[in-house]
């Protein structure tokens, strides 16, 4: 799919327009460094009730002061993306209340994804003092950079005189290096300001620079805990690209992973909730259980967690023998541990007043947030990849779409662990009938992907996972991005936590389930 | 069966056979508190090495091994560490408080630690309002925390202490009214004329329906009182980091974690004596040779016996239970364990007067 | 109004569900554990033949690899862990200078593990081990020469 | 006099990988120490210490995964007695920098390294933490956390198995093992006088495309 190139000027009307006609999803903005041509993004939409999709691309030719107006009063969740875009690129976005760069530090200098950007280490060397907060600045000393100017000066009083927090980096509850800092009163949230960047390692840079299979071992890295699902993605991406047809087997191979895979994610989301409601028994049955896929991913890939199997045009190695027999017996494992849980910690009265009603979020929010995954459809939204554009098997299996409608915590809960029941389902139909036939096919030995833009998403462990190639015909892409599946969530953070205590926190901060490095990059 | 009472009595009347009376109170003194440390210090690493074995087992692992047999000798390990351990002072803290803060603490916890009746003459002091003494005692602990919180200069400190505050208020009444429902049933406060009533049948049974509510109350309370899970707010690994003793290291950590365990032993050695009959063996009526039999197990191994289960008892809940949020706890308390415990109270008021009682 | 939503009715329910929790955890203190004590189990412990934990060079039965000094590895490596050091041999029977492999050098401490050098090499002349007791304490112990 | 080995029990000690370092740190530790009593207690601490490494709750990424896999049921620390992981610095008494460390958030683990109490330890797991791994020739990556604090273990692999990471724990203990608590030849002298200095075999090639071409 092409995008369509709009002029600067007519870019409002006309987002506002597609607005009004239920292009309600904004899948993600890609900022885009055209060099001579200029800067300029591409917006995704889509269109929540008939899944239909576009591309709108929009151009600015300044390279010096870079401004699109901002469609956040639109679609929440641009007000994220627009920040990635103004970090990596410095295109402003008038209009946008808080434009502050997302990843890096605030005393960042150059934007890296443009192509000019220069990376020595001399202009941005590793500095080991820690960065002072853009609200704890004076206002002299924020550097003379117009883009900032203009709208730091309504910003830098973030939070005003409140007692503040700070959650993270390095917390035990953020699961991972994401930084919340909180304004609280008493035990209960004002205000909350999301820190992202704290495992920012320009992956999307690094990528203009590989070929696309040295890219691959990329995207496990990402999502660790959707390593297949977003190999899957960028090989599918590809495939698709070049033309390449890829066997029956390779397919059913594929599926059977990526629902193992979100088996995984799963029983490590239900045990890491667990451990931050504090019942560290639950987190270790969640652990104990894990195990068991990941003996049977290291049987077959060689990775427990970075399992490097899906590679262009097929898989890295035939699966052994006996796996069919070993994926059965697990599946079949699994069904009664479910019950364990339940028993343990699903139906516990402490767990149920810790969860439901907690960190609600209504259908709509979930949209013009754009969170995808278990979070979309624990608030009713029907948004699984897998139904809405089937690739693999999917249009082939029958399984439920799990949905509910409260969009608080215990839904969202409850979404996983009826999507660890479909994921066996939808295993048990396909184990018994893999087909015969090779593993992989033959691709050249250099991959070039003819010029265009190319994207693909798969239904990853918790949400859309997206690819978009824009290749120059070269052996490594012109310009790539992945889209994160948490950086909507966190993005939502701030609805979702209106009226919150800090012990709310940390269970909407559980059950959303983000995996930081797949929100940085 | 062993009488502490014979011993105790001989070696004051050795002392004071050869030193003056004066001499001889304060060579005793320094003696108990001696005796007492040692117990304290000695059950505390029993107890660490319990949880730690305890928890491994509700958690299909195995828990220390390799230290020593079967990871006998882990504690001695980190007990070793831990005495020479650099400990931090910190920037911009109350420095006073902040040292203080955790040997009050130990402080409270040693004092009511040394209250409880090992054994029939075996406790330091056994005077009429015992009870009601180890309640006061253990409840300056609280103050350690507070201070704690406060003089760290850190504000998950802070939160992790108010917290503490709240919550530890809020249950010493509970503790209290359960307390009161086993001074009602037997019309003492004196610690040694509660276990000796408990000789010819347990509270937990002489006073049936009224005193198991109550049993259950002052588990609950107890559990709350020692800030273990699902009451572990004040220092919430995954909210607070560690609570009122995140800045804390070294030794100055180790006291708030042995103390944090020995309360826990408290609590279950004030429910053994109140609820199971302290060192009074296990009676039946009209089982005499049973009742012989159980003559024969000295006192201080019923004590311990009964403790170490209920100790167990409130590992179990801990290792089974996620944690509650400070508005709940609150609520807990004060919607429904205080007015059961009224209720209870009340209950219990009428089956002694009524003569309810077995 | 329901039962379970009373007063007493919440507090029944309350009891039971902590209850059913309880029963869960005590049943597992009874059952059998699930631990595996590495070092102890070095001996019988079985890791999958496909686990990569460390490139290493298959010797062919004369004692010699295969490696033919070609620099696919290194150059398809995403973050240049291969080092492959040249030499230039003459040949003594027909006089041919020809490329070999003087030193293959490998960063353990950087390699991350995506195969493509094995899948590249057209000699099979490297594959992946699964030795996994690697750790050092000296950083430089991590960079090997796999030739020897 | 007759070296001290640190034993460690079910595996020999030849079958360690890196004695030589080990040996060296040993030698240049026990040069001039005689007193036996002193050596006594020293082991002594050392025992303590070296079986009572509690580690930080540090994890950026996907060794942090596995770090917590070491922790559940299948794997255990708790048999070697590391299993209360403090998330506060300063009840830790090991830092286990698993995963990528970026520019953003190396001051935040200098700050963290700095905010423990001593003895205290470094351990660098996977590839990220040893080297910059795959991502070494990013923008926003730090190339090797022994360039901002000293590392006692690397732990290779990307992540490293859980063995390999017990196994590399095991390293650790044989490490403390080796220390002296009394005199001035401690661990801390010695680190100064040996800086870790850090080390790039190999930077990427940038213009590695272009090699690959003519293949």
């Amino acid at each position: 799919m092409s995008p369509e190139f709009i002029e600067l000027e007519i870019l409002r009307p006309r987002m506002e327009e597609l607005h009004r006609n239920g292009m309600d999803f904004l899948r993600d903005i890609i900022g885009m460094d055209w060099g001579e041509e200029g800067l300029g993004a591409i917006y995704a939409l889509e269109n929540s009730s008939t899944h239909e999709n576009i591309q709108i691309a929009v151009r600015c030719t300044d390279r010096e002061k870079p401004q699109i107006p901002s469609v956040c009063d639109l679609w929440s969740v641009a007000e994220f993306y627009e920040r990635e875009v103004y970090d990596f690129f410095g295109i402003v976005f008038t209009g946008h209340p808080d434009m502050r760069r997302l990843y890096l530090r605030n005393d960042w200098i150059g934007y890296p994804l443009r192509k000019d950007y220069d990376e020595s280490e001399a202009i941005n060397p590793i500095r080991m003092e820690s960065e002072v907060p853009e609200d704890l600045q004076r206002q002299s000393e924020i550097e003379e950079d117009a883009a900032r100017e203009l709208f730091v000066k309504q910003t830098n009083k973030i939070f005003g005189d409140q007692y503040i927090i700070n959650i993270g980096p390095q917390h035990p509850a953020t699961h991972g290096v994401l930084r919340f800092r909180l304004a609280l009163d008493g035990e209960e949230i004002r205000k909350i300001d999301v820190h992202c960047g704290y495992i920012h390692r320009g992956i999307e840079k690094l990528s203009e620079k590989l070929t696309y299979p040295q890219i691959l071992a990329f995207t496990d890295r990402l999502d660790y805990l959707s390593a297949h699902q977003n190999r899957h993605a960028l090989c599918m991406c590809i495939e698709k690209a070049i033309g390449l047809d890829i066997t029956d087997r390779t397919q059913y191979i594929r599926t059977i992973m990526d629902e193992l895979q979100r088996i995984d994610s799963h029983l490590l989301f239900l045990s890491c909730a667990a451990m931050d409601l504090g019942a560290i028994t639950t987190f270790i049955y969640g652990f104990r259980d894990r195990e068991k896929i990941l003996d049977i991913f290291e049987e077959v890939t060689g990775g427990r967690l970075i399992q490097n199997y899906n590679i262009i045009g097929g898989v890295q190695a035939d699966i052994t023998p006996d796996f069919a027999n070993k994926v059965k017996e697990y599946c079949k494992y699994q069904k009664e541990k479910i019950k364990e849980y339940n028993d343990v910690f699903t139906y516990n009265t402490i767990t149920r007043k810790r969860m439901i009603g907690v960190g609600k979020i209504s259908r709509e929010d979930a949209i013009s947030y754009g969170c995808t995954g278990g979070t979309g459809r624990a608030a009713g939204w029907a948004c699984d990849v897998r139904k809405r554009h089937p690739y693999a098997l999917y249009d082939k299996v029958d399984f439920k779409e799990i949905l509910y409608t409260n969009g608080d915590c215990y839904d969202r809960y409850l979404v996983r662990l009826d999507e660890i029941m479909e994921s066996i389902h939808i295993i048990e139909q396909l184990i018994d009938n893999i087909p015969d036939g090779d593993y992989k096919v033959k691709t050249k030995p250099i991959i070039r992907i003819p010029e265009g833009r190319y994207s693909a998403s798969v239904e990853g462990s918790r949400g859309e996972f997206g690819v978009f190639i824009e290749s120059h015909g070269d052996k490594s892409p012109y310009r790539i991005k992945f889209r994160p599946m948490g950086l909507p969530l966190v993005a939502a953070m701030h609805k979702i936590l209106k009226g919150a205590k800090v012990a709310d926190l940390i269970a909407i901060g559980a059950t959303l389930d983000y995996v930081i490095p797949d929100i940085d990059r | 069966m062993l009488d502490f009472n014979t011993i105790t009595t001989a070696i004051d009347q050795y002392l004071h056979s050869i030193m003056p009376a004066q001499a001889a109170i304060v060579t005793e003194c320094i003696l108990v508190a001696l005796c007492a440390v040692l117990a304290y210090v000695a059950f505390a690493i029993v107890m660490i090495f319990m949880e730690r074995k305890v928890c491994a087992a509700f958690q299909c692992r195995l828990g220390p091994m390799r230290v020593g047999p079967w990871g006998l000798l882990q504690v001695f390990a980190d007990v070793f560490k831990m005495l020479i351990k650099e400990i931090i002072s910190i920037d911009r803290s109350d420095k006073v408080l902040y040292n203080l803060a955790p040997y009050l603490v130990v402080m409270s916890s040693v004092l009511t630690f040394s209250c409880l009746p090992f054994a029939d003459g075996l406790q330091v002091l056994d005077f009429n309002i015992g009870v009601f003494f180890i309640m006061a005692a253990s409840s300056f602990g609280v103050l350690g925390i507070l201070l704690a919180g406060w003089s760290s200069n850190n504000k998950y400190s802070m939160i992790g202490a108010v917290r503490s505050g709240a919550q530890m208020i809020s249950y010493e009444l509970s503790i209290g009214l359960c307390i009161l429902v086993i001074v009602v049933l037997s019309g003492t406060m004196q610690i040694s004329e509660l276990v000796e009533a408990q000789r010819d049948g347990w509270f937990i049974f002489k006073g049936h329906i009224p005193a198991f509510i109550a049993f259950i109350i002052y588990l609950i309370a107890g559990n709350a009182e020692t800030n273990r899970a699902p009451f572990d707010l004040p220092e919430a690994e995954s909210e607070l980091t560690a609570g009122f003793h995140t800045e804390y290291s070294g030794m100055h950590f180790g006291f708030f974690y042995v103390a944090e365990f020995m309360n826990l032993f408290i609590v279950a050695g004030i429910a053994s004596t109140l609820f199971f009959g302290g060192w009074a063996p296990l009676h039946i009526a009209g089982f005499d040779m049973f009742n012989d039999i159980m003559n024969y197990i000295p006192g201080s191994i019923w004590f311990l016996g009964k403790t170490f289960f209920v100790i167990w008892l409130l590992m179990w809940v801990r290792w089974t239970f996620p944690r509650m949020r400070i508005d709940q706890v609150v609520s807990l308390e004060w919607k429904y364990l205080l007015p059961i415990g009224l209720v209870n109270l009340l209950i219990m008021t009428i089956c002694v007067v009524m003569g309810w009682t077995f | 109004m329901e039962f379970n939503k009373t007063y007493i009715g919440r507090v029944l329910c309350t009891i039971k569900s902590l209850l059913t929790g309880l029963k869960t955890t005590l049943k597992e203190f009874f059952t059998r554990k699930v631990t595996e004590q590495y070092p102890e189990n070095r001996k019988t412990q079985k890791i999958s033949d496909r686990h990569r934990a460390m490139l290493y060079m298959p010797l062919d039965e004369n004692g010699n690899n295969k490696c033919i000094a070609c620099g696919l590895c290194a150059n398809n490596c995403p973050n240049g862990t291969i080092t492959i050091k040249t030499k230039m041999v003459t040949d003594e029977e027909t006089g041919k200078s020809k490329k070999v492999l003087d030193e293959y050098i490998y960063d353990l401490g950087c390699c991350m593990y995506c195969q493509i050098c094995v899948n590249v090499c057209p000699k099979d002349a490297i594959a992946f081990n699964n030795h996994f007791e690697n750790a050092v304490f000296d950083r430089k112990k991590l960079i090997i020469k796999l030739n020897k | 006099m007759e070296m001290k080995k640190p034993v460690i029990k079910s595996i020999p000690y030849e079958e360690f990988k890196d004695n030589e370092t080990l040996e060296a740190l040993i030698n240049e530790l026990n040069k001039e120490r005689t007193n036996v009593v002193v050596g006594k207690l020293d082991d002594l601490i050392n025992w303590g210490r070296s079986n009572s490494l509690w580690s930080l709750t540090f994890a950026t990424s996907c060794c942090g995964i596995e770090f917590m896999a070491v922790g559940a049921a299948r794997y255990d620390f708790a048999r070697f007695g590391f299993e209360v992981t403090r998330n506060s610095p300063r009840q830790a008494d090991l830092i286990m920098v698993a995963g990528t460390i970026t520019h953003k958030m190396a001051p935040v683990l200098k700050r963290l390294y700095d905010q423990m109490a001593e003895p205290k330890y470094v351990v660098a797991v996977g590839g990220c933490a040893i080297s910059g791994g795959p991502f070494k020739g990013s923008y926003h990556v730090l190339n090797g956390v022994d360039k901002i604090i000293p590392v006692d273990v690397y732990i290779p692999g990307c992540p490293p198995r859980p063995e390999a990471m017990l196994y590399g724990m095991m390293q650790l203990q044989r490490k403390v093992k080796v220390e002296n608590f009394f005199g001035d030849k401690n661990r801390k002298y010695s680190r100064s006088n040996m800086p870790s200095d850090p080390i790039i075999v190999t930077n990427v090639p940038v213009s590695q495309n272009e090699n690959t071409e003519e293949k």
